[in-house]
């Protein structure tokens, strides 16, 4: 199961509750403004990536270049996707749910 | 229209996710006409507005941060961001543009119109004001 | 005391609108004036005369216009946010080359600089949005 | 695979008709069907032709227009949530007693069932919002 | 249209505030004319859409908290309320609108619709569906 | 000061936002989704009854309503106005901030 999040951490609760409720192997695709969640050294960086033994965490390439965030200063372990990917993301898992 | 106002101008919002701090924008530009004494405030995920190298071509969405760099020139010389903020989001002064004014008063030096100000400092500026937009 | 007011979002979609509705209504009944009402970003879509709620529902625009006509309330709609999404009176239309228009009675469309001069103008503003 | 996509905010004031967009041109670009694209709550606001942005933006609106008729996608506005916000064909124009439509060239209005259709029909539905 | 799908309708959002709740109701009552399998899920602010004794007559919106009691005509009878959203909210499940549904398999017989869960047993849930929404 | 909240408090950082920058004697408006936050027994009571001590809470009783919380519900200390009260409010503070 694919979950996107699309919502900044700081001000949302949308990534806490994907967290709460994704089990364990599934695959999390940060969106829009959720890609500030894989930014790491924030106070929220520990919450992502300690999930990231359990889920498999990627980020939209072409949101985090709108948003001036470097692959260099993201969580260790999230991988950058772009539409192409997020694509294939949404057709390897058996469904989708969005977490708006 | 002889009064002058303060007049602060809060940014809350990341960029391109909405489009609140581009049309907020607008309103600063729009409101520099109007002679009034503005500064404006980042906080919270405003100051991820202010982030150098956005790059909106993957995206296809208007990059407008450009428009930032023009706000000295609207003598918007006063932009005042959170340290509190940026340091729960793992940002430092360096990661934000460089935003300038000149001084016409001091033979046109160029001069920083970003202020980190604490958010205890913050808190006596918005006191102050006449006027509070938020965007 | 003189009021402003800005509305920032559509009607419906956020509660926003029926807040800054309430708000004056209540301002005018206790006597204060509402130096004009201003629609930015989707507050826009509060200007549209083809909106058609379900009849047990509330009519937000219809009431604009009413409330405007009673109080000859000032409702100005932002002309930049209202190209955006598509909220034209005729002179819009005629400029940028559309078929029709669709401004309720009671809006008129102007520039930013008519929210600036209501906050410089007005005791209050007040900003109703999401 | 076959993908049913929903769009439940407007044009420009949130990101997700453009994330809809992008993911809709790489998902055709990959080989994917599109089986439809349904637009509910602001999403209707997308299909309004009335909207002129600032010429150095995209056309939001245009651009879903130009994408329809390229790939001959199905672009289907929720009559419910059009009617409250004011998003109107000539057929719903002349139901409500309205003297003008504004629906952009592409897309259709119908109902909420077109949506439900959508997901029994699809392999995958995504869901792009606010 | 042969097919069943599972679909869960996620409520996530408090009623009034926006307008999600109310037209993701729509969307169920529509959805339950296609004979798939459907359930509700509550959750985080999405408990407050069943809070009992709504009352909108001062603000002037529209009050749809009567249309959650006619799901169970509508043969959505599995209606799944997150335990911990309701703890963190100071909330029990008798603050909520009694829903019932009436079993034509056990003469009629009415029955409470619904569940309360943990985020556990609704992670469970949502991983066997087919179709998710989220309003 | 007059500063208004519209949003839950347990779905955005509007209210925390708001205590942050508000200075003691300061009025706060709890409005549309905001009066959630006014609800007692949370796991976000203490923040805002830590914060009656230095500012005055407020929460608008049609939007109370509307939600279906009484007032033996509420925080103690939080005053229901209605809209007359609202616009008492706006006009007896210099000025009105909206945390939105």
């Amino acid at each position: 199961m694919l979950h996107t999040v699309n919502k900044s951490s700081f001000e949302s609760a949308s990534l806490k509750i994907c967290l709460g409720l994704a089990k364990s192997g599934s695959d999390i695709l940060l969106i829009e403004d959720g890609v500030y969640g894989a930014l790491a050294g924030t106070i929220h960086a520990t919450m992502l990536a300690e999930a990231t033994s359990a889920v498999s965490v990627y980020a939209l390439g072409p949101d985090l270049k709108a948003r001036g965030l470097p692959e260099d200063r993201l969580i260790s372990g999230i991988k950058v996707v772009g539409y192409d990917g997020f694509v294939e993301l949404a057709c390897a898992n058996d469904k989708v749910q969005s977490w708006l | 229209m002889s009064e002058t106002k303060k007049f602060m101008y809060i940014n809350r919002r990341p960029p391109y996710g909405t489009v609140y701090p581009l049309e907020g924008l607008e309103v600063v530009l729009i409101g520099a006409a109007f002679e009034q004494d503005v500064c404006m405030a980042f906080i919270s995920d405003g100051v991820f507005q202010l982030k150098q190298g956005q790059d909106t071509i993957e995206s296809g969405m208007k990059n407008f941060s450009p428009t930032y760099r023009a706000l000295g020139d609207y003598e918007v010389t006063r932009i005042y961001v959170e340290r509190e903020s940026l340091e729960e989001r793992g940002l430092t002064e360096a990661d934000l543009m460089p935003l300038t004014w000149e001084d016409e008063d001091d033979d046109w030096a160029e001069k920083p119109s970003i202020q980190i100000v604490s958010r205890t400092q913050l808190s006596d500026l918005l006191e102050e004001q006449d006027v509070v937009f938020n965007f | 005391m003189k009021l402003a007011v800005m509305v920032n979002e559509g009607p419906y979609t956020h509660q926003a609108s029926d807040t800054a509705y309430n708000f004056i209504v209540a301002a005018l009944a206790a006597g204060h004036e509402i130096f004009r009402v201003f629609f930015y970003h989707d507050g826009v879509n509060n200007g549209t005369r083809l909106s058609t709620p379900p009849q047990d529902d509330r009519h937000i625009v219809n009431r604009w216009s009413e409330l405007s006509k009673a109080h000859d309330l000032d409702l100005v709609v932002c002309v930049a946010a209202a190209q955006r999404r598509g909220i034209v009176d005729p002179d819009e239309a005629k400029r940028n080359g559309k078929d029709s228009d669709n401004i309720a009675p009671g809006f008129r469309i102007s520039g930013l600089g008519q929210l600036i001069e209501a906050g410089i103008q007005a005791d209050r503003l007040l900003v109703f949005g999401d």
